[in-house]
């Protein structure tokens, strides 16, 4: 029984992680901005069950809830700012595809390469220990409060710059 | 872990490579911002990937990426906030067309 | 009587075990629940509309649907019919994926919330550890069809609209998650379930409600579920006065129906949400069933917003958002406060000092909004 | 007593300034309290020390010194004595009123007071300065604001005086920096310090030359008879309240210098030098008298009067006796507050009038009957009228010079004749004589400016009648003084 | 009451202060704030001067100025002289302040002017009773200050501001000399103090520097006391109101320089060839002045030349050794010359002219005025029993005692000229008939009178305590002053008459009357012929001796040529030097300007040109693309990693 759900789990997990490649080239590559957006929203729902499949559920959903919830729809939001819903569909690449596709690929080769040939000192299945809310909690109150409280000021002063920013007659 | 750690980086690499293309293709800032988002994602897979397998202390991954997101949030609201002034001046978000310094 | 749902899925699943092999049954169990919500979800939506044709109706003074069938209890059915027949139109500049895409989404979340609601004793379908998150989670994906639909609609009503919502829903929801820490923080998890169980003292009536915290919250949670779901009086998103219905305009038929129940059922599970954290859930005295329990504290918080679209006027924008930054979130910081105040303080101190803060701060929130305003003339001699 | 007081002195302004810096460039009030502030509170810590002041102690006092740039020995110096105390307290002085009375600047007042504050500093510190290298970077710190200050504020011909001041001080200051070295190298140890070097006893010949470029720098400062033209055309070109600071404590700079160094420095070239300095002296006096009288701008008339009162400083230095030293200190500090007002006394005239021809006035003791009171004040006591400040310094000048050279004394009494003349006529022109009709509508001297004037006016009186009181101050550093010169006193 | 004799110059200053300061507020009570001041220092003067005529002289002095290790002390010095000072300007001065609230009554300033007089006041006696010259010197100033201010009083006229500045800057040149003269004797002696003089001419005797001391000194007197030479500004002087002529220009300012000489006596006793300079130019005066007089059609000019007239015979007086003669002339001199002008001011306030030739016949109109002018006229002619008479006839005693004829016969025709101008004066103005129809005059008010009544009272009795009826009594006194200030001399027992210089002085007196009365009212004539036949003597008269003219070309346009000259030089030579150097400077700069320019210059652009050539290839990279960069730092990246792994 095991084994059974174990395979239909590694096939979901793939076919998570092939959906979630092809919504990342789709957000890439759609000349539409709003499409690109909503892909790579698709991206970021299957990158959340990733998450999920590595057994980091409040992970999974924190990033649901702030990527999908706040960034992108503030990206959608901008998009629908600066975009002229009349204006025919610009271009939106430049001439830069073939030199990037080239570097990316090589670049791929490389990771790949690097990837396989280092030794990863992996543990044995099960002897990691699942990380609870609790857990998670625990570290950022106290190993890592410091970095927590730095990270709060961080987005304090970037919400307040962006307010200056945007606003339409300066402070 | 129920597929091996390679196939999770191999994933991870694939996204920041698709992120670093965007990045490079694209002219719309606004698509350049979601680029570099995909390329934060593509490090908080990494990021969880190993805390899940590797590390010594399996929270710290997450709460690296916990970070990373916070800190992504931030990156986004500032740029947006740019970008919605950048349009105001210049009516546009196309990098190519953002001339104010070039003589 | 108490199990009756209960006992009958797990009756189900020993005939299905009998020929099935294990993780078949666990997929079967899973499948059993969804089907509950499939089923429960559209009904909920078909009788709310007609429970609010009915009482608004009768606050207007007025029988409300009562042709189709007894008291019209047919009438959701013949609407749904109606709906099912009519044209598809979608307009000639429309992004065609995304204006169809957009109302098969937006059931999604508010199917997919309906998965941590503690319906009863055990009869939570899916008993996540991070529950409450989840469900705050689903349900802000919700603004992206809306959205997609506004955006798809090519429509400029429709793109005002999409844009009120989610202005409105991004607001909005910064104070609930906050009017709801108190509880997170007092239970000390995220769990629906435990929440519920949190409050099963005083023979099920230890409400989170009844502490002075928890009624802020509660109060503030409730009034943030209502412009979640944009109904009355928040509904600008959709007013037809000003923007002819918003993001739907454009939406007819079936499509429009879809849009239509995911409000309804999103009115239903923030009901429900409210409920479990504030209101004991399914906790109650025992001469009920727990589910009836809650089913009976949900559609009371429902009768509560058909009672509001029924008597209140509409929000302009800038009040709205005012409301929810102004006065609301800093009212929940406050909150949050007062909640350790009464975690930490014993006796009557405890009581007469957390509703003393929470009067304060209410008080005095509501002095700092309010604007300067003119004394009123007095014409002596032009009378 | 370790207060640090003098370096509070010399550096509140700085302060000031660097506050001022810092102020919103539209909110002139505030600025402008800000720099009054600055000035008053340099008062008060002045006052201080004053208290803290022993008359009797004929050294240093209030020392403060420490390690500046220890490769080339120089040190943070700063002390106090009777001959730089007095100076102190009339830089103080006239620089709160100078200050209250650029209340009427009304153009780019940040630059001005941030100037202007840098420019008391420099004033106070080369007063305080011990240490040679110290006292030649004060003393170039002076410059430099005061080239801003009569450059841009100042009249039609601003860049003109500017320049001159500066090149004329420069070239001074070149030869004093070359001066100062040669101190520097011929002493063994090398030092800046000012007790080593008092203590050097260099050889005679060498002190001629040390002490003819010293010389140089403070004469051009003073101003001593051939390097005077710098004067008339910065005082007349410069503010109001510039024109004072000059008049009140710049030129009492060069003074300061051959008490403060050349002389103890430098006694035998002292005594060698001393027929020059006097004959120098009296050209200055009788000459700048003779010009006076010729001018017909009131601000030019009091600055040529300027060079004929600090002639007599000169004149008492040369007389190597305890009366022309005192006296000659004196006169520095009474010439400080009575040319000080009459400048002030210009400028209200300017102010209104916006001519300084005397010759366009008349008769105006009728229309603003205070400020001719207060001009004719002024004026009275310049001209060394008894009773007021100004006779007191000038007889002590006299007498001490009169052991010395009779000849001289008698010369230099011709200045006070013109002195006389030159200020009598000025009174004729602007203040007597049938009103002219054009400025019936003068309005009197205001509270801002009686302010400014009433401080300077009890200053003279108070001397003018019992000049003990300062003297007291003066006494036993300048007995001191005398000493190392081999005076008689 | 002696011990506050220091206080005395304190009320007129109080006065003063307040007069000054608050003037604006106490408009017409600035009067009797003065005259009440005046009054306080009368009554603090008398019994002080009751003391010292009973006790012998007072003196106090307090440290004032440390001068290296000399110490300067001011004081105060009461003695029989300062006592004689001391009455005559606090009694005079009184009364004259009485009088101006009378004459000034519709002055626009007039709490100014009695600030003015009142600072007078506290300086005249301050002057009094200093015990050493410097606080002498600084009264002395400031009294010279006030003299300036008062006459340049109605300053909207030209001709008084300019007669101040004159006045100022004239008696200035002559107090040079007197500050020069201090410092010499301060030099020589070490002392100032009018005490120790005796010992001070002891410790200088037969040496240059004590007579140069005194003839500096003198030169003082020669200022304020309008001596010849510097006599030119005292006629001018009468530009200021009339009372401020009687007080300051004829009773006590300008009686101080005789005061000085009278103080400093011990010095020039010591001093014969000062003594006889200062005999030689007193007579002088005297003639002169005279002479000038006599054709004087003004007024107050007349009796400001007999005020130079009378001052020079007091200084002969003092030169030819008559101490007591001299004074005694000072006092009874600030009497009748005192109510000669105010006598004067009440014919100008009358009358609203100063010149002789418009009046006449102005008895009967103003019978008050004429009469006490008349009494003063006598007085100051020199017939007995009037005060006149006994100090005149006092000093050509002295004179004669002296032996010297020729300054004797000279003072002896001064006062027959004297006497004849007084009375040429009085018959012009008072008898005869009016020459100006248009001229309404009328008696002047009780205040103005009262006082005239007062001086005349004195002018007539002020001789006596010096006459023979009163045994000397005045010379005696003054002779004890001189022994108690340490001198030792005895004047006592010469006073006796001498009929030879009566006959003289009464011969002059009544000639000088009877030739005016012939002139001028008997035969109104003949004064035009006699100036036709004597036309040099009469031009030299009436142009003054051309003192003015002379001055102007010798002193005043020179000096003004040699200012503007000086001025050139500054202009035209140091600064044109100074430009010079400037140019030449900009000059070379040109030069290294064009070095630098084209050597230095022409490197440094190499290098520019060197460097805009490869960053003209750079630039070809700098598409201003952000792409094109991240491009290229991907590529140096993914270059990198493969480096990093070929290792």
């Amino acid at each position: 029984m095991i084994s059974e759900m174990q395979t239909g789990i590694q096939i979901g997990i793939y076919l998570v992680m092939a959906l979630s490649v092809f919504a990342a080239l789709a957000a890439v590559n759609l000349p539409n901005i709003f499409h690109a957006a909503l892909a790579f929203i698709g991206t970021l729902l299957g990158i959340a069950g990733i998450f999920i499949s590595l057994r980091a559920d409040f992970l999974a959903l924190a990033h649901i809830l702030i990527y999908v919830g706040a960034v992108m729809t503030l990206v959608i939001f901008a998009i629908m700012l600066t975009q002229r819903l009349s204006d025919p569909n610009v271009r939106q690449h430049n001439n830069l595809s073939a030199p990037a596709f080239l570097g990316g690929l090589a670049f791929l080769t490389l990771m790949a390469k690097l990837i396989y040939t280092t030794p990863w000192p992996v543990k044995a299945a099960g002897t990691v220990p699942h990380v609870s809310v609790m857990d998670l909690g625990q570290a950022l109150m106290t190993t890592y409060v410091f970095p927590f409280e730095v990270i709060s000021v961080v987005l304090i002063s970037a919400l307040l710059g962006a307010i200056v920013i945007a606003k339409k007659d300066p402070l | 872990m129920i597929i091996p750690l390679e196939h999770y980086l191999i994933f991870g690499a694939v996204l920041f490579t698709i992120g670093i293309y965007g990045i490079l293709v694209r002219r719309n800032i606004i698509g350049i911002l979601i680029s570099i988002e995909m390329i934060l994602n593509a490090v908080n897979v990494n990021l969880v990937a190993f805390s899940r397998s590797t590390s010594a202390s399996p929270e710290t991954g997450q709460i690296f990426a916990i970070f990373v997101i916070a800190l992504a949030a931030a990156a986004a609201v500032v740029g947006l906030a740019l970008v919605l002034a950048l349009f105001r001046v210049r009516k546009t978000v196309l990098t190519d067309e953002i001339t104010l310094l070039k003589w | 009587m108490d199990q009756i749902f209960v006992t009958l899925k797990s009756g189900i699943l020993d005939q299905l075990g009998r020929f099935l092999p294990d993780w078949a049954l666990v997929v079967h169990s899973v499948l059993i629940s969804i089907t509950a919500i499939a089923i429960l979800g559209p009904v909920t939506m078909m009788y709310l509309t007609l429970l609010e044709r009915k009482v608004v109706g009768r606050m207007q003074n007025r029988p409300g649907p009562n042709r189709v069938g007894k008291w019209g209890v047919l009438q959701p059915i013949a609407d749904g019919i109606k709906m099912l027949t009519k044209e598809d139109i979608v307009p000639l500049r429309a992004d065609g994926v995304l204006h169809f895409l957009a109302p098969v989404l937006i059931v999604m979340p508010a199917l997919l919330v309906f998965a941590v609601i503690p319906f009863g004793r055990n009869m939570t379908p899916v008993n996540l550890n991070i529950g409450f998150l989840y469900f705050i989670a689903v349900s802000s994906t919700s603004a992206i069809p809306i959205f997609m639909a506004s955006w798809g609609s090519r429509n400029k009503y429709a793109l005002l609209g999409g844009m009120r919502v989610i202005a409105q829903m991004i607001s909005y929801e910064v104070p609930m998650v906050l009017a709801a820490v108190p509880v997170l923080m007092l239970t000390g998890s995220l769990s629906t379930n435990d929440i519920v169980t949190a409050q099963s003292g005083w023979g099920g009536l230890q409400w989170f409600a009844l502490t002075p915290w928890g009624f802020a919250g509660f109060i503030i949670f409730f009034l943030c579920g209502v412009a979640e779901c944009n109904r009355s009086p928040f509904d600008l998103a959709e007013a037809e006065s000003e923007i002819i219905a918003g993001f739907h305009t454009e939406y007819s038929g079936m499509k429009f129906a879809l849009f239509y129940m995911a409000e309804f059922m999103n009115s239903f599970t923030v009901s429900a949400i409210c409920t479990t954290l504030f209101l004991g859930g399914w906790q109650g005295p025992g001469f009920l069933p727990s589910w009836l329990w809650f089913f009976l504290k949900t559609y009371s918080l429902i009768f509560v917003m058909i009672w509001f679209r029924g008597t209140l006027p509409r929000f302009r924008i800038d009040q709205l958002m005012g409301l929810a930054w102004k006065l609301l979130l800093p009212m929940t910081l406050a909150n949050i406060l007062i909640a350790g105040f009464w975690h930490f303080t014993h006796g009557w101190i405890k009581i007469a000092g957390s509703i003393a803060l929470v009067i304060a701060s209410y008080e005095g929130l509501v002095r700092l909004n309010q604007r300067y305003t003119p004394e009123k003339r007095v014409y002596t001699f032009a009378e | 007593m370790q207060t640090h007081l003098l370096s509070w002195i010399t550096f509140t302004p700085l302060a000031g300034a660097l506050l001022v810096l810092l102020l919103p460039k539209n909110n002139s009030r505030l600025i402008k309290s800000v720099a009054t502030a600055a000035t008053l509170l340099t008062g008060a810590l002045t006052v201080k020390a004053l208290t803290l002041f022993n008359a009797a102690e004929p050294g240093f006092q209030m020392i403060e010194k420490a390690v500046w740039i220890p490769q080339f020995n120089v040190h943070y110096y700063l002390g106090t004595d009777g001959i730089s105390f007095p100076m102190v307290f009339l830089t103080a002085l006239i620089s709160i009123l100078a200050c209250i009375g650029s209340f009427g600047i009304k153009t780019r007042e940040k630059e001005y007071y941030f100037l202007y504050l840098l420019l008391e500093t420099g004033m106070m510190g080369t007063f305080l300065a011990l240490d040679l290298f110290l006292f030649y970077i004060f003393w170039e710190v002076v410059l430099v604001p005061m080239y801003f200050l009569i450059g841009i504020w100042g009249g039609p011909r601003r860049e003109y005086a500017a320049i001159k001041f500066f090149l004329y001080t420069l070239t001074g200051s070149m030869f004093m920096l070359l001066g100062i070295l040669a101190l520097y190298f011929k002493s063994e140890p090398h030092t800046f310090d000012w007790v080593r070097l008092a203590n050097a006893g260099f050889d005679p010949g060498f002190q001629k030359i040390v002490f003819l470029a010293l010389f140089l720098g403070f004469a051009v400062k003073v101003p001593c008879f051939p390097f005077h033209t710098w004067l008339p055309d910065a005082h007349v070109e410069a503010p109001t309240p510039i024109s004072v600071i000059l008049a009140g404590v710049l030129l009492k700079m060069g003074t300061y210098g051959f008490m403060r160094f050349s002389y103890p420095f430098l006694p035998d070239a002292a005594e060698w030098f001393r027929p020059a300095l006097a004959i120098l002296a009296v050209i200055g006096i009788v000459y700048g008298g003779f010009v006076a009288f010729a001018q017909s701008d009131f601000k030019k008339m009091v600055a040529y009067s300027s060079v004929s009162h600090m002639g007599f400083v000169l004149l008492g230095l040369a007389a190597f006796t305890s009366d022309g030293f005192n006296g000659a200190l004196l006169q520095m500090f009474n010439h400080g507050t009575i040319t000080a007002g009459l400048f002030l006394l210009v400028g209200v005239l300017y102010d209104r009038a916006h001519t300084r021809d005397m010759g366009a006035f008349g008769g105006l003791s009728a229309v603003t009957p205070v400020y001719a009171g207060i001009l004719i004040f002024f004026s009275l006591a310049s001209l060394g009228l008894p009773g007021m400040s100004g006779f007191i310094s000038e007889f002590m000048t006299l007498l001490g010079s009169y052991t010395y050279s009779k000849l001289f004394t008698g010369l230099a009494c011709i200045g006070i004749i013109l002195a006389a003349a030159y200020l009598l006529t000025m009174i004729r022109k602007v203040l007597l004589g049938p009103v002219n009709d054009k400025w019936k509508g003068l309005t009197d001297i205001n509270l801002r400016e009686l302010i400014t004037l009433v401080p300077l006016m009890a200053f003279i009186l108070w001397i003018g009648v019992y000049p003990k009181v300062i003297l007291s101050y003066m006494a036993s550093s300048v007995q001191v003084l005398l000493a190392s010169v081999g005076g008689v006193s | 009451m002696i011990h506050y004799t220091p206080y005395i110059p304190l009320f007129p200053f109080i006065a003063f202060v307040i007069n000054i300061l608050f003037g604006r507020y106490v408009r017409k009570g600035a009067a009797l704030i003065s005259i009440a001041a005046s009054l306080a220092a009368c009554a603090v003067a008398l019994p002080a001067i009751a003391y010292v005529v009973h006790h012998g002289a007072y003196s106090v002095q307090t440290e004032w100025l440390l001068l290296g290790k000399k110490t300067l002390s001011f004081g105060v010095l009461l003695d029989p002289l300062g006592c004689v000072l001391l009455f005559v300007v606090t009694l005079i001065g009184t009364l004259i302040q009485v009088y101006s609230a009378g004459y000034m009554h519709d002055d626009a300033h007039f709490s100014r002017f009695f600030a003015y007089v009142s600072l007078f006041m506290a300086a005249m006696l301050t002057l009094v009773i200093a015990n050493n010259y410097l606080l002498f010197f600084m009264a002395w100033e400031v009294m010279g200050l006030c003299s300036y201010l008062l006459i340049g009083f109605w300053s909207e006229k030209n001709s008084a501001a300019d007669a101040g500045r004159k006045a100022f800057l004239t008696t200035r040149v002559g107090d040079i000399g007197f500050f020069i003269g201090i410092m010499t004797l301060f030099a020589g002696a070490g002392t100032l103090n009018f005490a120790d003089l005796g010992h001070a001419a002891h410790l200088m005797e037969n040496t240059p520097l004590l007579t140069a001391a005194a003839l500096l000194i003198f030169c003082g007197t020669v200022g304020k006391s309008a001596q010849f030479p510097l006599h030119v500004w005292l006629p001018d002087a009468m530009e200021g109101p009339t009372p401020v002529s009687a007080l300051i220009h004829a009773a006590t300012m300008v009686a101080a320089g005789v005061f000085l000489i009278a103080r400093s006596f011990p010095l020039f006793e010591a001093a014969p060839d000062a003594m006889q300079t200062v005999a030689v130019i007193g007579t002088m005066t005297a003639f002169m002045a005279a002479f000038i007089a006599l054709s004087a059609t003004d007024i107050k000019k007349v009796l400001a030349y007999s005020t130079i007239s009378q001052l020079g015979y007091m200084v002969a007086a003092l030169g030819l050794g008559g101490f007591a003669a001299g004074t005694f002339h000072l006092m009874t001199h600030a009497f009748f010359k005192a109510l000669l002008f105010l006598g004067a001011g009440s014919v100008i306030h009358g009358c609203h002219t100063q010149d002789l030739r418009e009046m006449g016949g102005l008895f009967g109109k103003m019978k008050h005025t004429a009469a006490t002018f008349v009494l003063a006229s006598l007085a100051i002619a020199g017939v007995p029993p009037l005060s006149g008479f006994w100090s005149k006839d006092e000093i050509l005693a002295a004179a004669y005692t002296a032996h010297n004829p020729v300054i004797y016969w000279t003072l002896a025709l001064t006062a027959l000229m004297t006497s004849f101008y007084m009375f040429r004066l009085v018959f012009m103005a008072f008898f005869g008939k009016p020459r100006n129809p248009k001229i309404h005059a009328h008696e002047s008010p009780a205040v103005m009178t009262v006082p005239l009544w007062l001086l005349a009272i004195g002018a007539v009795l002020a001789g006596i305590p010096g006459s023979p009826f009163m045994h000397h009594w005045f010379q005696n006194f003054l002779a004890g002053g001189v022994h108690a200030g340490g001198h030792a001399a005895g004047h006592g027992s010469e006073h006796v008459i001498i009929p030879f210089v009566v006959a003289t002085s009464l011969a002059a007196a009544f000639g000088g009357i009877i030739s005016a009365w012939f002139l001028y009212l008997k035969n109104p004539g003949l004064p035009a012929i006699i100036s036709r036949v004597f036309r040099p003597l009469y031009t030299a008269s009436l142009n003054k001796l051309w003192f003015d003219e002379i001055y102007t070309i010798l002193f005043i346009r020179p000096f003004g040529a040699m200012s503007r000259a000086l001025y050139r030089i500054d202009e035209q030579v140091i600064d044109y030097l100074v430009n010079k150097t400037g140019l030449a400077t900009a000059r070379t700069s040109r030069i290294k300007g064009w070095i630098d320019k084209h050597i230095v210059d022409g490197l440094v652009n190499l290098t520019g040109w060197t460097v805009q050539l490869a960053s003209a290839l750079v630039r070809l990279l700098q598409t201003g693309y952000l792409q094109h960069y991240v491009l290229i730092a991907f590529l140096g990246t993914i270059v990198l990693f493969f480096i990093e792994l070929r290792k």
